[in-house]
């Protein structure tokens, strides 16, 4: 096998989905530079060795491992703590779904309990709405004149800043929302309706034989 | 065949754009008259073939033909006493839309680009899990800071008026099986959410003293939540 | 800066799904090795450089790229064609026209609304707003002072890496209206210019029949 698939292997390996087998790094070559080539999976291994010896004397900080009957790029066990520092440091800093939906239910309809939070997502919210807290983008804003008197929570001005956001009614609306997004049928209405309009105005000027300013 | 011609326009701007290429028209001279009568006819095409984008056609149509009959009047004069071109608003909307058109080309050219490049996908690590050290976690959290933050729980619970004097059966037992409990399904509990639900002043100084209780014989770690007043507990295995 | 943070660097990148900024890769540094570390956006810099100049010389398909205000592993075009026949249907489909013209107003006119934008395309814009939005490429930023306290849209970080940006000022400039009537032929000589600049790869791949993937 030509060392040019060296590279080519590497480049396959590297930017693949899922660990890749070998039969699909041979589909790949053959695919493209022809059904006649000779390439095996002792050759595909043989060049993963290669690469990996490479990295080791250049010293790289990954290698190629196999791994559930395919090849995956692997960065180096001593590496470990700096990117495991970045990992805690990236989860800390980035709000998960369950936050993210906490938050929304709490922006939209604010002051609110957290028996009403829970009632929503159906999960109990605690650490949550915790960290939330401790992220200062919602603050409690008082207790609701029910019985128990719950804490009620709101947003803060923190997270006004963080969304971008003057005040809280520039929240972009559920409707507009929808409106925005899958409400296909919303739109194509709008547009047989606006269309039906422009075109009994255009037959209204074309008949008088001149178009009255409606576009001033 | 005229469909696959129309859908190559983006809109009327777009088809308006091509006349004036094809034709070799001078932008600031458009000919209104015969470009009306041929963008009419693509319209009368559109109406029937592309619902989508035929209102946007036709309310071109209307601008052209509006401009068409403004053109036959006599001139309006600007406040500067120049006569105004009617289409002189068209030509700078076509003007302003062959500039995206043309940067839009340019990012073509960069997705091409782009799309040529590859990156990493899928790839293998071990993490390395700091573990929390209570040296670290009960840095500067001392029994003052839990009296505090208890005082502050009790503060705000005075404004609930007790009529009734009842007796209220609680243990310090009792206490350490309520916190048992709520920590089998969390690993982490703000004192505040454990004391929230409490009403009676003496089950909460009950539910403190069984949380100190539970502090000393290791079963549980206290630390400081931040920015805010409470303090968070944990099981320790 | 000490060359053993080479490798940190290049661990740390290589492990990051996303461009990875500067500050990020010092921060993880200085986080588990101490605050006390000299070490600067520049050592950075000067560290990618002296890696990828190990990778051209060692022949790897891959190197470091400027991206989104970050770094990130990224292929090198020529290997694009045995990627490609890999990729997945969707990932092979290019944005549209519309889709491109309206990138290209929101990109350089951003924060904009949807009515400022269909003035200028001349066409209703909904549903190609609503596949930008789902894209990833833009987003909502906020509501624009004046009446009716319209959405405003702006482009993101996936914009930047979809098109190969560092930065926002990255974008090729719009000619000015004055430079559009003066020089017709501009633009075909522009265009030959960009080509024989940043396309060079890319022909040499079109010529070999590569690149042609993009159309199956």
């Amino acid at each position: 096998m030509d060392t040019v698939y060296h590279s080519i292997i590497e480049a396959l390996i590297f930017s693949s989905d899922e660990p890749i087998p070998s039969k699909m790094l041979i589909d790949a070559i053959k695919g493209l530079d022809g059904s006649d080539i000779a390439i095996t999976t002792e050759d595909i291994e043989e060049s993963v060795d290669s690469l990996n010896k490479r990295y080791d004397s250049e010293s790289r900080s990954f290698s190629i491992v196999r791994l559930a009957g395919g090849y995956v790029f692997a960065t180096k066990p001593e590496y470990a703590k700096y990117l495991g520092y970045l990992a805690t440091e990236k989860s800390k800093r980035r709000l998960s779904a369950a936050a993210l939906e906490t938050l929304a239910i709490i922006a939209y309809k604010q002051p609110i309990t957290k028996p009403e939070i829970e009632s929503i997502r159906g999960v109990n919210s605690d650490s949550i709405i915790a960290t939330l807290l401790e992220k200062t983008l919602v603050t409690i804003t008082g207790r609701a004149e029910k019985i128990g008197r719950p804490l009620l929570y709101g947003t803060t001005d923190e997270f006004l800043k963080y969304f971008g956001l003057n005040k809280l009614s520039d929240l972009p609306k559920p409707r507009e929302i929808e409106e925005i997004l899958n409400d296909e049928d919303f739109i194509e209405q709008k547009r047989k309706l606006l269309m039906s309009e422009i075109e009994e105005n255009i037959e209204k000027d074309i008949e008088s034989g001149a178009g009255e300013s409606q576009n001033q | 065949m005229y469909k696959i011609k129309l859908e190559l326009f983006e809109g009327p701007l777009d088809l308006l754009l091509f006349f004036i290429k094809r034709d070799e028209i001078d932008i600031y001279d458009i000919p209104i008259s015969k470009i009306t009568s041929e963008f009419l006819e693509y319209v009368n095409l559109i109406k029937y073939l592309d619902l989508e984008i035929a209102g946007d056609f036709i309310l071109m149509a209307s601008t052209l033909m509006h401009i068409k009959v403004r053109l036959l009047l006599p001139r309006e004069i600007d406040e500067r006493g120049e006569e105004i071109d009617p289409r002189a608003e068209l030509v700078s909307r076509l003007l302003e839309y062959k500039r995206f058109k043309e940067m839009s080309e340019d990012m073509s050219i960069l997705e091409a680009n782009q799309r040529k490049v590859f990156f990493r996908n899928n790839y293998l690590y071990d993490p390395v899990e700091r573990p929390p050290e209570l040296e670290t976690l009960l840095r500067n959290v001392s029994v003052y800071d839990l009296a505090k933050v208890f005082k502050k729980v009790i503060e705000n619970n005075k404004p609930i008026p007790v009529h009734e004097i009842k007796k209220i059966p609680v243990s310090i037992e009792d206490q350490i099986n309520f916190i048992n409990t709520r920590l089998e399904s969390h690993s982490e509990l703000h004192f505040l959410s454990i004391v929230d639900d409490i009403r009676e002043k003496i089950r909460l100084v009950v539910t403190f003293i069984a949380l100190l209780e539970m502090v000393k014989m290791g079963r549980l770690g206290i630390r400081i939540s931040e920015n805010f007043n409470d303090f968070i507990l944990y099981k320790i295995q």
